[in-house]
């Protein structure tokens, strides 16, 4: 009924978005007062956001990842101990203080979501993209995992199993991909390369 | 509290914008919005869980509508007023119009914030300073009740049962930590959940699961 | 379909507006509105079912913001288009560009439309047509499954367990009728709900009971 | 946080709303549009808003609660076979084709709604209120009945038994109040006098 709808101007995404001038202004306002008043101090706010942008990511998961592909005992310990073995790599910090690595199988496939939310684990994979936020991904993957991961291009057959996470606790989550074939001759650095934040989050595969 | 956040297994809002929405921070408008946020929790009381809920109490249409930065910038601010450091007519024009105490709130250093950040917060307690009241296997159902404030038990297993498959560490308890009554800490079971019993034959596979972590509160023996 | 308009047992929607939404009109334009739909009703092929679905499929934010009478309008509206008797174009711009065959969809005319209002619908069929599989004081379970579609099965009682305290007359089935699937007829049951099974603790009062009527495809024996 | 909704000017009842202008100019175009292609007769759609707003409405369902009350048998019947018990006095039609009449005692009360849409037994009551097709009503009555009564004013004590009634088939519910005490001298037209929309909703005693 898209064509009838008068209030479509206000979603999001348009070059002259009301709702979105009205977000833009009411940040402003804030980092304006807040900075008048002594409360932020500007460069610890670039400097926050710098770090998220420059020094989390999921680059980091992917390094995680590559390890427990060449590392069988890393990888023991990173499904038995997700918390130990990630901080071991100097992966922690805020969203990433718990965490439970969920392994990929030729039989069992892995999706994470929060639906209460968008919790997500920062220090591996960065902070979450919009779809993960929105409402579509967050009320489906829990009831039709199968057709949310179909319009991701994954489509699994029906022997495969799929276990949904939802993160409703202090613990985040990550999936540990399955490991593509005919990588044997690769670098760690190489296979890390290969990881996606979306076979990390489960919707995708490497 | 059962308000449009609690998403999971509803209808209704379409395919995933898979493209449109893969980014991060698309304006530099968001980027200030997270920052914001993150330096301000460091110097004035609020937490985590206090912030949820506040955007939780958001309106329907607002939660729907607005923004994720946005939501948080919302948040920041109502708590920033409940606090007494901002009020309503500042926030509205971005002009000062009062001091507050620096002295108790000093503005985070560059440094110090992301510094904690890096450290994270710390929301566990040792593992024998509560007894666990479920073992692994047992089959357990969530409590069918939602307390009006904030709450972890999304409303699609409420009333659900499940089989205990991991007695988590002792953790502190979001409802009361979001109501400032402190930590109430007690232990997290992570709970498997069969989809068929969530969704009867609208479960796409027999054998699909769902894992949730619950609080020790909102579960019974069943 | 668990849309948002599937609102029982939801938080944050506020107090009940009694004193500034005690009107059943308010503005000229609601009369209209009400009075078209009835009208086109009458000459265009839908019902209340398929009616009631085009409403429940209107996104979230609209479902909650538009006026009732507006979205009556909406559904008419796409109805009429799915028919053919008018387009977009039309629409939008309330100006005719094409002709209707007006022998096969002629105007109701004013007594036709009142006497059609006074007689009603005819939702039922022989009792003797069909074996009612539940009784008086079964006790049943609702299922758990949700159809895409139009159903008239609530989610707070989904999954929950209540007692047939009658066996109503044998009905049309509104997720059929609402696909256009004919009505699939079957007995209708009144069904109680005690307060403490579907919210918990939360009832306000340990005798409290509610009841709705469901189909027979809807339920299971418990 | 209403003071920070910039939204707020989309909501119903200002003097120049935009989105009630929407739903006007979408109203008026549909008519013009409908009437333009000969699908509606004007005169009809006058005449079905008058026959609601003249001929049904609550004072159909008070005198059908006055007859309740002075004519037992008459009681009797409509306690058991509300349909035929209302339509044998001339209030049938769309939305009142199945009827149930539930009845208020000392120690139960029942009170309305229709949670999925906003069922109503149009031939008795007439057209529903607003707030009764609205989302606080519907969302909150089923879970929380004393707490919604209280705001109209009615607060039951814990003895009383409420009796929440959701419309979801076909068959549509009606509160039978109880009768005011000291009203023996009334006559039938002056005991529906005394009978409320609300009485018959359950929002109200009479």
């Amino acid at each position: 009924m898209s064509d009838h709808n008068h209030h479509k101007d206000h979603t999001h995404g348009h070059t002259h978005d009301p709702v979105e001038d009205g977000a833009a202004l009411r940040v402003r306002a804030l980092e304006e007062l807040v900075i008048a008043k002594g409360l932020v101090d500007p460069a610890a706010l670039d400097s926050v956001v710098e770090y998220y942008e420059r020094e989390t990511g999921p680059r980091n998961g992917a390094s995680v990842v590559a390890k427990a592909w060449v590392d069988p005992e890393f990888k023991a310990w990173l499904l038995k101990d997700g918390t130990a073995a990630i901080h071991s790599m100097g992966f922690k910090g805020y969203q990433g203080e718990h965490m439970r690595v969920v392994e990929n199988t030729a039989d069992v496939h892995n999706v994470i979501v929060c639906t209460l939310c968008s919790c997500y684990p920062w220090p591996v994979l960065g902070l979450p993209p919009a779809w993960y936020k929105g409402p579509a991904y967050r009320s489906r993957v829990v009831r039709e995992p199968r057709a949310v991961l179909a319009e991701f291009g994954l489509t699994l057959s029906q022997d495969m199993k799929v276990q949904v996470w939802d993160s409703t606790a202090e613990i985040r989550f990550m999936v540990l991909p399955r490991r593509p074939e005919n990588t044997e001759g690769l670098s760690e650095a190489e296979l890390a390369d290969m990881v996606t934040r979306d076979g990390m989050i489960g919707t995708a595969v490497v | 509290m059962d308000n449009i956040h609690d998403l999971g297994g509803m209808h209704g809002f379409g395919p995933v914008p898979i493209e449109s929405e893969g980014y991060t921070f698309k304006h530099e408008w968001q980027r200030r919005a997270f920052g914001l946020t993150q330096s301000l929790a460091g110097n004035t009381p609020f937490c985590a869980d206090m912030h949820r809920h506040k955007i939780e109490q958001l309106s329907a249409v607002d939660y729907l509508q607005m923004d994720y930065f946005e939501k948080w910038t919302v948040a920041t601010s109502e708590l920033m007023k409940d606090a007494g450091l901002v009020d309503a007519n500042e926030l509205a024009t971005g002009v000062k119009s009062f001091a507050v105490d620096l002295t108790k709130h000093p503005a985070v250093r560059p440094d110090d914030l992301v510094n904690a950040m890096k450290v994270g917060g710390d929301y566990t307690f040792p593992a024998e300073s509560r007894v666990a009241a479920f073992q692994v296997n047992d089959t357990v159902r969530v409590l069918s009740n939602c307390p009006s404030g904030h709450t972890r038990v999304p409303r699609y297993v409420r009333g659900k049962i499940g089989t205990v498959c991991n007695v988590e560490d002792v953790f502190q308890f979001a409802d009361a930590v979001a109501k400032g009554e402190g930590p109430a800490p007690q232990h997290c079971y992570l709970v498997l959940f069969k989809a068929t019993d969530l969704w009867g034959e609208d479960a796409e596979a027999p054998d699909d699961v769902i894992y949730l972590d619950l609080a020790e509160a909102y579960l019974e023996r069943a």
